[in-house]
């Protein structure tokens, strides 16, 4: 039997990163295929593990918040005040108002510069260049917006137990949203290539598929649950001063690619509205309060939606100024299962764009 | 198409030709810590806070330094200092050869730089680049 | 060829960083920054990458990857340690999961100081690392140049000792 | 709209954990995490559930010899989280759906998450009473 006879084999295995010109980070997979079909796909996390939940022993409570702000480097000012909030929840601290203000705002430019962030890599995934660079275009003067009110660009440094570390005036802050003013209008219009556009829609649409029953079985969080059309938002909660802005939870039911990145991009939208809210009505005062002394013994949960969903932080003190346990699920630890669920049944080329379309952050899965 | 070419024809390019053009620093920019070193009792409160262990002091040598490199410009040595003689600077600090030890860290000793028995004048030696 | 530092290519991975220094990297790609005016493309295979750009500090899981990825590369070839993660492991480096910085693995030629590291940083680390790849070059000719010197000496002796020999 | 959190914790025991979660998952409660916390004489899990914006803790101790019945029957994606609690805190969960055999992180080190000194089954030992935080 010749070489050419032996046609049907089995099951290959292709390893797929995790140094993939695709991916900024690294992530395994062993992606198990029939043809061109994946019909497995096993994941292998671990390459940017680092422990740093046993660190709590180590440091003090009051300074662990720099380590906090450094789970990952998108979702930044996030890990640093959810931190924070669940601390407060420990000592029973209520933040001025302001400070409640601020970080609302603070989150907001967050999403906004994650979800362009993601539309410039899910772009690339497809290899549309020019919408990689019209998306990270539009976010520069996100980030510098960060780095004007809050002093960094990713890494924002401001979160803070008690309230934040930084108070911009509220001049600059309607200086900032002024600036942004173009960047919604840049928004609109990559929304609407994303929405029109026939490469985009050919590699979106109908890719990646997950039903709203698997979605919500699989524990999919954030635009990945969304997309599926399950209408679940942790901002409901009201922490922050989510209570006190109007905005609406985005949600699609095709649950494809398509619909993930179309909840991501009206998402900015909503945004945008909330940070317009947030300065129009900025109160005044202090915007962090002093904390001073042990933790009491106890236990606090506190929940967040970040960009990427539902966060989870835990804190439990044992009286000293090392906290006992300190936990973060992460919205892509959650997203895991699902994602695996979304690359089965796809072919081959399209696994860069299915993983991409959950946006994963590896560094938050393994912390 | 055409609208696109011709937004393009009169827009600026979006590149900042940096070496030749550099922005001014935002007054928020968290950029490098600084030391008002006279001021400075080398109590290592800011060593002891520090969560990326990047400051050494020696009370006994009169020694008070700073790896630029390990830091990651948290404030968090600030806001612990009992006699707030830290400061941040809006200025980065830049990228340097390895083979560059002295520039790598930055250092204070009390051998040059007497302590100011009252708030005085910045420390001496400009803090690197 | 008049030189690889006119275009150095880059190859760019991420050992445990937080993300910070990643995207920053790519942001020095995008408009705003364009990397790409100093004749660097970003390039996923380590086979012809010219500069290593490393972010964050190395684990025991990632050291094979990081130390393999560097060995592909040809010579010469300059390695740039992004943020205060691949110097020291930055707030990271009391950690159980973390073996240190970058230079535990291996050699490093610039560092980037920042956490994250702000993309003019990472420029300024780029071209530092665009220059010591021409010295290196150069110091890689001159060495090649009397090897093959050597070589061609070694021969004419070898040659010489059998011409004479054969004539014995 | 704004939804108030609701908090509960229960604590059970072993035994109860499959009964109990086969009834959140007939009242449509889905899986947020699962949580381990050390101490020297015995591991804590907590399973945590969420309905809307309810939010329910099973609590439960066991000993470093005890075995933990897997709740991936029930809940597929709980299979993370029990292979991470598996690796790192040496808790001994019984067939899960998603097996890594220890290579979740593939960490240094033994069980780095774990500080249990006392080897050996912990029956008796109750949740430890622990206060919520103001808010619960």
């Amino acid at each position: 039997m010749s070489a050419h006879e032996k046609a049907a084999p089995g099951p290959t295995v292709i390893p797929f990163g995790p140094q993939h010109p695709v991916l900024p980070e690294p992530l395994h997979f062993d992606l198990v295929l029939q043809d061109e079909k994946v019909i497995d796909a096993i994941p292998q996390i671990g390459y940017i593990h680092r422990g740093l939940e046993l660190l709590v022993d180590k440091r003090d409570y009051l300074d662990y918040v720099h380590v906090a702000e450094r789970i990952c480097g998108i979702c930044s000012f996030m890990h640093g005040m959810g931190y924070c909030e669940a601390v407060e929840t420990l000592l029973g601290i209520t933040v001025p108002d302001r400070g409640r203000w601020l970080r609302t705002f603070w989150c907001e430019l967050e999403r906004v510069h994650s979800h362009l962030l993601w539309l410039g890599l899910g772009a690339d995934s497809l290899g549309f260049e020019n919408l990689f660079m019209a998306a990270w275009r539009a976010r520069e003067t996100v980030v510098d917006v960060a780095e004007e009110t809050a002093g960094g660009r990713v890494i924002f440094g401001s979160a803070l137990v008690g309230g934040v570390s930084k108070d911009p005036s509220d001049e600059t802050l309607k200086r900032c949203i002024a600036a942004m003013k173009p960047v919604r209008a840049e928004t609109l219009r990559l929304a609407n290539v994303v929405m029109n556009e026939s490469t985009v829609r050919h590699r979106f649409e109908g890719v990646g598929v997950l039903s709203k029953e698997m979605a919500y079985a699989l524990g999919a969080v954030g635009p990945m649950l969304r997309a599926s059309g399950v209408d679940y938002d942790v901002r409901r909660r009201g922490y922050a001063a989510y209570a006190e802005v109007d905005f609406e939870t985005v949600t699609e039911t095709a649950g494809d690619c398509m619909a993930r990145a179309l909840v991501r991009v009206r998402e900015i939208e909503q945004s945008f509205h909330i940070m317009d809210q947030i300065v129009a009505t900025m109160p005044s005062g202090p915007v962090a309060v002093p904390v001073k002394g042990m933790p009491p013994v106890g236990e606090a949960w506190v929940r967040l939606e970040q960009p990427r969903g539902e966060v989870l932080y835990y804190v439990r003190s044992n009286g000293t100024r090392n906290l006992e346990r300190f936990r973060v699920r992460t919205p892509t630890f959650a997203n895991v299962p699902a994602m695996v669920e979304a690359v089965r049944g796809a072919s081959l080329a399209d696994v860069p764009n299915i993983i991409l379309t959950i946006d994963p952050c590896i560094s938050c899965t393994e912390r | 198409m055409a609208r696109t070419a011709f937004r393009n024809f009169f827009t600026k390019p979006a590149t900042r030709r940096y070496p030749f053009v550099v922005r001014p620093v935002f007054e928020a920019t968290r950029g490098r810590i600084l030391n008002d070193f006279p001021k400075c009792i080398l109590c290592s409160m800011c060593a002891k806070h520090c969560p990326a262990n990047a400051i050494v002091v020696d009370k006994a040598a009169g020694l008070w330094r700073i790896d630029r490199f390990a830091c990651v410009i948290c404030g968090a040595c600030i806001r612990a200092c009992p006699v707030k003689c830290l400061a941040m600077s809006n200025e980065r600090a830049k990228g340097i050869d390895f083979s560059d030890i002295p520039g790598r860290t930055h250092e204070h000793n009390r051998a040059t730089e007497p302590a100011a028995p009252k708030p005085a004048a910045p420390a001496a030696g400009t803090p690197n680049a | 060829m008049s030189g690889i530092e006119k275009s150095p290519w880059l190859i760019h991975y991420d050992a445990s960083s937080c993300n910070g220094c990643d995207i920053e990297v790519l942001a020095c790609l995008t408009p705003m920054y364009d990397a790409e005016r100093f004749g660097c493309i970003v390039t996923g295979d380590p086979k012809q990458a010219d500069i290593f750009l490393i972010t964050g500090s190395v684990n025991h899981l990632n050291i094979p990857v990081v130390k393999n990825l560097y060995e592909q590369m040809p010579e010469p070839k300059a390695v740039v340690a992004i943020g205060a993660c691949a110097y020291t492991g930055g707030v990271f480096s009391e950690c159980y999961n973390i073996s240190g910085g970058v230079a535990n693995v291996i050699p490093v030629d610039v560092y980037v100081p920042g956490c994250a590291a702000k993309p003019e940083s990472i420029l300024d680390g780029v071209v530092r690392a665009a220059q010591i790849l021409a010295e290196k070059r150069k110091s890689l000719k001159v060495s090649q140049r009397e090897k093959r010197k050597a070589m061609k000496k070694a021969k004419r002796v070898k040659g010489g000792a059998k011409a004479a020999g054969g004539q014995s | 709209m704004i939804v108030r959190e609701i908090q509960t914790l229960e604590e059970i025991t072993v035994g109860d954990l499959i009964p109990k979660v086969h009834a959140l998952k007939a009242e449509g409660w889905r899986i947020i995490q699962v949580l381990a916390v050390s101490g020297p004489e015995a591991n804590e899990l907590t399973y945590s559930f969420g309905l809307g914006m309810q939010f329910k803790l099973l609590r439960f101790r066991v000993g470093s010899e005890q075995t933990v019945p897997s709740i991936t029957p029930v809940y597929v994606a709980a299979y993370l989280y029990e292979n991470e609690i598996r690796d790192l805190f040496g808790v001994k969960i019984e067939r899960i759906a998603v097996d890594w055999l220890g290579k979740v992180y593939d960490v240094k080190g033994d069980k780095p998450f774990s500080k249990v000194t006392v080897t050996g089954a912990c029956v008796e030992c109750p949740p430890s009473t622990i206060i919520q935080g103001t808010k619960s």
